[in-house]
């Protein structure tokens, strides 16, 4: 028999998705799987294995995947004539609300970016499998709440909302209020240019 | 945050426009990519007061509301269908300058919130946002900086596996059939020694093998009393049954058992 | 910039599809595509690097490709294990019958159930390996008598027979326990005691 993290390196590129632990444990015949420690050992193997190839072994959301890594795209993104897809300002903002207010209705989504959100966008972010409706808010006409999806996460190379960047830290209400008391305190026409420097 | 990198605003000639010309002609064409470049009011409001270096905390309400009506009043001439949201923003800075025009009479009054702080909020928000999505669009994914390793299957058919079965539902199986033959009142079941039964089996199996066993070899002392008196029960059931017979020789010789037929 | 095996590596395993010599060519910059003797050279170290590994380089027809070696297929075919069906309550009381009361003969078993055992019922246990032919009663016809396996005793995960349920189980006892619970909350007068009845 193959070793341990031979048959796991055949299975995952074989599978061509991330695989979860038990789903690699289901690979082996019933009398015979593998405990959890014993794929996770064989995995960091496999890890040590691929520094510095053309493959790496990455845990994301929905489990384990190997993959190209990124310092390799110059040349496999020649092989197709496509350019990889770019998305547009407005879907990113629409997403990035979704991933980090999750979970969002579209009208809060609205009143942060103050335009109203295309159907088409929400429809592409669902087509995508990167947002899904998980419930509806208790108000009146029960708006739909999204949020990020699995494969939202899988596509990012995240493993958890977690690791998202962290969002620029809001500015406390209050703050800004006393700040903006501070400055009006000399009753000033709003034509009147501060001279102190901008505090960001 | 005028380091920002703005992307262009729009294409004349060709001719790449970061900046939004000053005299804020622009040429009709222009305009219109111009429109899809912003992605709402706050955006907009947002570029003026960067392309101008300003602080979002304060301000300059008059000069950025007539702009800001500027803009749209362009707009408007150029009959480009402007959404109504950038309508909403206009009549919100026209009040807010208003207000801000006012008197402050009392001192009660001095608690009342700026006028624009609203205003600095949404903007701040939105702002905060604008970046999120920046980050998220250089995290690197999928089929554009990473691709998913994949090798050629060594096959595709699919395993169908057995179905599991839980010792409840075998419990609970057996509790119907039972259940349900008490109701026809044909055959009472009645509850028997189960290690009785398991030894039938068990030495019903012996004898596959062998055909023909001597009867103490079926015994084990280890498994003590019970043990032999539940073998010795199996082989009276099994004889009842008639499915093993008894061999002697002679009077005194070893029994064996062999299968019936 | 990494060795010409390298990317060819990650090329290869990014595709998904055989790649010609040409294509391979093609992901490097036209000034840089190595020749095909080179393109060759460094296919057949990739080829010896991935001897006993869970991936191998091959030509077919249409070009270079990585595949996983047909020897790991018990495992990867595990991959793609169709959902289990269910049994039927049919062979459910068959087993339970076999179980309860070994050895029994199939004419026992429908005397009980009331209805005939179907065939494939004793066919679809004998496969599984849970039950099999001990003996035959000797009464005309001679009828095999069933019996369960060892392999079924280790699927229940039971030493013996013995450790079989009971037939008349006693109730759950958490479930007795709530049950006196709530009735010695009713008649207390005190209405805090009924906070204290664990949830059921």
């Amino acid at each position: 028999m193959p070793a341990l993290k031979t048959i796991l390196e055949a299975v995952l590129l074989a599978a061509g998705e991330p695989l979860p632990l038990e789903r690699l444990q289901k690979v082996f015949p019933e009398a015979e799987q593998p405990e959890r420690e014993a794929l996770r050992a064989a995995l960091a193997e496999l890890t040590v294995d691929y520094a510095g190839r053309g493959l790496e072994l990455i845990e994301v959301a929905s489990g384990f995947r190997v993959q190209v890594p990124g310092t390799f795209s110059p040349w496999v993104s020649r092989l197709w004539e496509e350019r990889a897809a770019t998305y547009s300002r407005a879907l990113l903002e629409t997403l990035a609300l979704v991933a980090y207010r999750q979970p969002v209705t579209r009208g809060e989504i609205e009143e942060v970016r103050g335009v109203s959100v295309s159907s088409s966008i929400m429809k592409t972010l669902q087509e995508r499998d990167w947002i899904k409706i998980v419930g509806h808010r208790e108000v009146p006409g029960r708006p739909a709440l999204y949020a990020t999806t699995r494969a939202f996460l899988d596509y990012f190379n995240l493993k958890s909302l977690s690791e998202l960047p962290p969002l620029a830290a809001p500015r406390d209400p209050d703050a800004i209020g006393a700040e903006l008391d501070r400055r009006i305190a000399v009753p000033s026409s709003d034509s009147t240019t501060s001279t102190e420097s901008p505090d960001d | 945050m005028d380091a920002i990198a703005q992307p262009p605003l729009a294409r004349v000639d060709g001719e790449p426009y970061t900046q939004l010309p000053r005299d804020l002609y622009i040429p009709p064409d222009a305009l219109e990519v111009f429109l899809e470049t912003f992605e709402g009011p706050l955006d907009l409001l947002l570029y003026l007061i960067r392309r101008q270096n300003l602080d979002i905390l304060d301000i300059p309400i008059a000069t950025v509301t007539r702009q800001y009506m500027d803009y749209l009043a362009l707009m408007r001439e150029l009959r480009l269908e402007l959404a109504a949201e950038y309508l909403l923003m206009a009549a919100w800075l026209a009040e807010i300058k208003s207000r801000l025009l006012l008197p402050k009479p009392t001192l009660a009054e001095m608690e009342e919130d700026d006028p624009r702080a609203e205003l600095v909020r949404r903007l701040r928000e939105y702002e905060r946002f604008q970046q999120a999505a920046k980050v998220l669009d250089a995290l690197p994914r999928l089929e554009r900086e990473t691709f998913v390793a994949s090798a050629e299957p060594p096959c595709r058919e699919s395993v169908r596996p057995p179905p599991p079965v839980g010792l409840n539902d075998l419990l609970a199986a057996l509790r119907e059939v039972l259940t349900r033959a008490e109701l026809f009142g044909h055959h009472p079941i009645r509850r028997e020694t189960l290690s009785v039964r398991e030894r039938m089996s068990q030495v019903l199996e012996r004898l596959d093998t062998l055909r023909f066993t001597a009867f103490t070899e079926l015994f084990r002392p280890e498994e003590g009393r019970i043990g032999l008196v539940v073998t010795f029960l199996a082989v009276l059931e099994l004889l009842r049954e008639a499915v093993l017979e008894l061999v002697q020789s002679e009077p005194f010789a070893p029994i064996y058992l062999r299968r019936q037929g």
